[in-house]
């Protein structure tokens, strides 16, 4: 067990390198995957080391190169494979949807098809229009996905590692502005099982539920509120799909306020869905109503704008100021 | 894979080697196939003729929810398995129930679909046929992954992937046809060109030559064959999946046939085209001109003739009896294949209606 | 003004005749929308009424027509078009969601798509797999678009119209079941405009909030629990976004208490945010947590089994009764 | 359109009319353009590669966010906008900012995407371009539907839609050709052949002859051009324009070309192409070789060419001071075009910010 402080480029490159280490079948895929190594530099280095058979550029076409991993899955394989931006896996969306979701039901379980879609997604890094939609709704609402979303280094190495094992498809959502950013992981820790939020923080005046790109500015927020003599607990749901009701209904309860915070517009979201089912489960420990703060039901706005679209500290802030604390 | 444009065109007719008639036609390319290939041919058209008869009487009884008929394109259905092996592997739309039949899957098994009860009936690890696809032209890229894992891994799996001439205008269809060629992968891209998608014409479909004419701009070699000759097509696709398998990458072909029946029962196809532009077709039917072919070869008899369709009689015999047969669909199934193991939620929905059956019983 | 009993089919392609007729730049077309009249024969006669360049068939392939129908948009005219089932839009997945969504704001409004994606939609018709999708939810959660569903023929009528009027993309679900059920409706009647919930039956002790399909279930079990002796208001949406909060939340607030019903798989659905949001609005108005009665998170069922999986009217009379009428 | 597959083929090599080393080449088909023109196409090409130069100095800068250069590249980008009327459309993809300047936009307009400030800047009915695609290939059926829409109004329009090799493999691009060729729309597919799509040499892309033998499974003519030469992309894409123009369909024509730069300022070619792949590539360079030709008639001479470069120049200033400026991006934007009228989730949205901004002044 040896703690290294390292980005998520490197420990996701890392995940993959240890898969195709550790099985055969895992083969890395996409478009400037091989020589370049992506365009985020996620898989450096795999084609000198494994070869042009085990991580491969294809043609610039995203519904064939899921539906080639589709067929690869179906045969013995574990296709790993990237979409170079998440608006760039919508041509994919009818092979991901009618498909890699479906094969296991159609057949009553004897065509499995193992095999993850990376999405780098989200924004935050000044990208262009089609380069910074959060889409994990899309895929959290279609059944037969797991649908995760690392925070940090730790959690990217062990969901990948996770994921890349499943026996199902898994989309893997990477917030592209947590790439370069450097935390301690142990890497050779055990990882939980997909489908387990945990508390990232603890507190006792509300709780702050996030995944992904929003877990460190809630973590920020929940900071700030710190000096502010607000107590705030926050829970990282790192699983979309499974959801882990039992933790994050826990810290709810243990609260009694709450409010959710995601990048994706807010509309039948994942977040919606939060909001719904922990209210169902926990509507008599509220306080008052969840709120959340959420990107606003627009497309994704220009580098120039994205600062107020973006949940931010303050934003998150006056949600939890608006939590009825008069009814405490 | 030559790069040669003149190696990459189909040629200018589809090749025939039986006319409608029955008489052989003389070609450069190919010969004639070896009689009992024929023959064994001839059997397997008798019997898919006779699964669509019986699928669409069964469609009459309410025994089946829908059929998309094969009647008139069995020669395609019969030759696209009848060059295959046991490792290869075969794709299939919705139409192609014959030809999975043919396969060697259970016929009972090939119509779980639609008959409603399930999404797929077999087993496609244990047949090597994927589940038929209803999305167009999205198996054709399965195909490719399919071969190419088996490439991989040095195995000789040859994979045929059939679709309709409709489907050729999908967006997948085109990735496919690429993917297969850059990868250089084994597999053998089959078009019936029935000339019909529902109710729209071929030529509303495309402005090429040909569909077969689509192969070099991927650099894939195209063939245009008549899909309505057994002969002709068990030499084109022998000789396809044979070069495929030799390592010469993908091939593209196009069996010009028709579908003389509607598109499904569903269907109405007096809105789109007239009865005289059927007929026509009837007379090129795939199954009178091999028999004729045959018998005036020595090659098949009445007695013969009487065997073969005997034994079609009985498998649909088996067939009714099977489809007759009550079949209890379970609601846990709905739960239990969403996933390798079911998540809480699902579990919770599961037990939802664990409780309200037993409530019903109760009542 | 005059009333007549027609379908829901016929309502959809009078409207379609009328707004031909009114305007000439709405032109139709699809897969086997023109001699055939559509799978479900609602283009019928179109194109004999109005030639083939304003109602025509297509090559087969689903991105194809929409994007043609974006530039159509952009140069002009007002396509109607439709895709043949829902799970069959799903290629077209990438222009609805990165173009008709956002050419609008791309553009600063300079650039507007007037156009109707018809989508013969949701289950309980015995359709194999791949016909019978709720796919509201990747459509309501896509900023940009216009996502309607009607319940009746008049309302059928009426809303294609204003779809068709529309300066925007707008999403049409038309309820497959419901094609061929008649009922009274006056087309020459005004029709309110896009975004606009309405009571369908007026009730005091609970709220059954549904849209399109789930209508006719949810007022079936309204009427079965009249039988004994519970009142239940009916709100039927009709608009999904724009999103009517005024209506349904007024409606909630005079029950204090509400299920959400609806056919497409809960989880991150419309469903969700029906939840979340009129929770969020009416926190202290309810007696109890909003439920939902929904499709479950699993692919559509095959024919023989979709029973299990529609929202019933037993079903929804279950989730009345866990309305915590004890806290009343 | 015809369906002889010879009249639907491109030449076996690209069109040439004038070499790298600035000589004419004679060719059956094509005439060499008149002088005019080509001294009106080397005004422009010294333009575009100015304002190559400058976009990239900008980039350095901090100014300009990223930049897709066409460097190497200009004479596509010229020519397939001096062949247009005023009243044709260009569908550009994010590498076709000089070719959106050539045709008349202002360039900090044209730059706005690139900048940051809005998803586009310029207005497209006013400048008949459409907005720059950045998901590839799917512009191309805008441009069909454009064309389309024009041709049922009987105007005249032809419509230039532009793609790179690397989105040929688009399912987009498939369907785009066959709606085109189907509706027989007047759409001229120019494929930008570079090489390379970021670090995908064309060998991973296709195994095709060519790009341009993709026409023929459409029924659409292809046809190949010298892309870094001006003279010969006039005379194929002013022939192509003209026969959709004249109501024979849509073309598809493949420039032979080359990416000399990155893919955009944040990609790193080090790391999949050597410089001696560059190399040859620059003395092929589209102005050179014009330049060579046009002293060698008479048709420039140093005067001249001072004279446009020193217009470029003087362009080139404007475009600095005009991205000098400060932008005010309006948060307001933001909530006003999602639709015609906003919903009123998103006028209590924007009246959230509105609040947010009025607290943040108050402190
Ligand atoms: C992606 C997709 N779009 C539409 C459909 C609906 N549909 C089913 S069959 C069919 C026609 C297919 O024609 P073709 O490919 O020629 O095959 P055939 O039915 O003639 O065998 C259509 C449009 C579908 N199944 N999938
Ligand atoms: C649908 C889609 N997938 C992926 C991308 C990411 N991407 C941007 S440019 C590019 C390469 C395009 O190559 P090519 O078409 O040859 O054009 P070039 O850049 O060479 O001009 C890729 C993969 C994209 N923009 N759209
Ligand atoms: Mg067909
Ligand atoms: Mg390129």
């Amino acid at each position: 067990m040896s703690a290294e402080k390292l980005t998520m480029a490197t420990a996701l490159n890392r995940a993959m390198r240890d898969a195709m280490h550790a099985d055969p079948t895992v083969v890395v895929f996409g478009e400037d995957v091989g020589p370049l190594g992506g365009v985020f530099r996620v898989t450096d280095g795999l084609t000198a080391e494994f070869g042009e058979q085990r991580c491969f550029d294809t043609p610039l076409a995203e519904s064939g190169i899921l539906g080639m991993a589709i067929g690869m899955a179906m045969n013995g394989m574990r296709p790993v494979v990237e979409m170079q931006f998440d608006a760039f896996a919508y041509p994919a969306f009818e092979q991901l949807v009618s498909h890699a979701a479906k094969m296991r039901n159609r057949t009553r379980g004897r065509v499995e098809v193992p095999l993850v879609i990376r999405v780098p997604y989200a924004g935050g890094i000044g990208g262009v229009e089609h380069h910074c939609d959060s889409s994990e709704a899309y895929y959290a609402h279609t059944p037969g996905l797991h649908v995760i979303a690392p925070s940090d280094p730790a959690d990217a190495y062990g969901l990948l590692r996770k994921a890349i094992e499943s026996a199902d498809p898994v989309v893997f959502l990477e917030p592209k502005k947590l790439y370069f950013s450097r935390s301690e992981a142990d890497l050779t820790a055990p990882v939980p099982p997909i489908g387990r939020a945990v508390v990232r923080r603890p507190g006792t005046d509300a709780t702050l539920i996030a995944y992904g790109p929003a877990v460190p500015v809630a973590l920020e927020a929940a900071e700030a509120a710190a000096q502010e003599g607000r107590s705030l607990q926050v829970v990282d749901l790192r699983s979309i799909v499974p959801f882990d009701d039992e933790t994050v209904c826990a810290a709810v309860r243990s609260t009694g306020r709450a409010v959710v915070v995601a990048e994706a517009a807010g509309f039948a979201s994942v977040s919606s869905e939060v909001v719904a089912r922990v209210t169902e489960r926990c509507f008599h420990s509220l306080h008052a109503p969840i709120r959340r703060v959420t990107g606003f039901d627009i497309p994704y706005p220009p580098p120039k704008l994205e600062h107020v679209h973006l949940p931010s500290v303050d934003r998150i802030l006056d949600a939890v100021d608006e939590l009825q604390w008069e009814y405490a | 894979m030559t790069r040669d444009a003149a190696l990459l065109l189909p040629s200018t007719e589809p090749v025939t080697l039986i006319d409608p008639d029955g008489h052989p036609v003389p070609h450069v390319g190919h010969d004639l196939p070896d009689p009992q290939a024929l023959v064994r041919a001839y059997a397997a058209l008798i019997s898919a003729r006779r699964f669509n008869d019986q699928a669409n009487a069964l469609v009459r009884q309410g025994r089946l929810a829908v059929y998309p008929s094969s009647h008139g394109q069995e020669a395609c259905q019969i030759a696209c398995v009848q060059v295959l092996d046991d490792g290869d592997w075969l794709f299939p739309t919705y139409r192609d129930s014959a030809a999975i039949v043919a396969r060697g899957v259970d016929p009972v098994q090939a119509l779980t679909l639609l008959r409603g009860d399930w999404h797929s009936g077999y087993d496609p690890h244990a047949t090597k046929v994927a589940p038929q696809a209803t999305p167009l032209a999205t198996h054709l890229l399965h195909a490719v992954g399919v071969a190419h894992a088996a490439r991989l891994r040095g195995e000789p799996t040859v994979v045929m992937a059939v679709c309709g001439d409709g489907a050729t205008s999908e967006g997948d269809f085109h990735e496919a046809l690429n993917f297969a060629a850059v990868f250089r992968t084994p597999v053998v891209f089959f078009i019936q060109n029935n000339e019909y998608a529902i109710s729209v014409p071929l030529a509303r479909q495309t402005a090429a030559p040909s569909l077969a004419h689509k192969g070099i701009g991927y650099g894939v070699p195209g063939e245009r064959v008549d899909g309505n000759d057994v002969a002709a097509l068990l030499k084109v696709l022998g000789a396809a999946v044979a070069r495929a398998r030799a390592g010469e990458g993908p091939q593209l072909i196009e069996a010009h046939t028709y579908r003389v029946q509607a598109h499904t029962n569903a269907d109405d196809p007096g809105r789109y085209r007239s009865a005289d532009e059927v007929t026509p077709w009837l007379a090129r039917d795939p199954i009178m001109r091999l028999e004729t072919y045959l018998r005036g070869r020595g090659l098949l008899d009445d007695q013969d003739v009487r065997g073969y369709a005997e034994q079609a009689e009985q498998a649909a015999g088996r067939m009714r009896a099977g489809l007759g047969e009550e079949t209890s669909a379970d609601y846990r199934d709905l739960f239990t294949h969403v996933y390798a193991e079911p998540t809480p939620q699902l579990r919770e929905q599961q037990a939802l209606v664990a409780d309200e059956l037993s409530r019903e019983e109760e009542r």
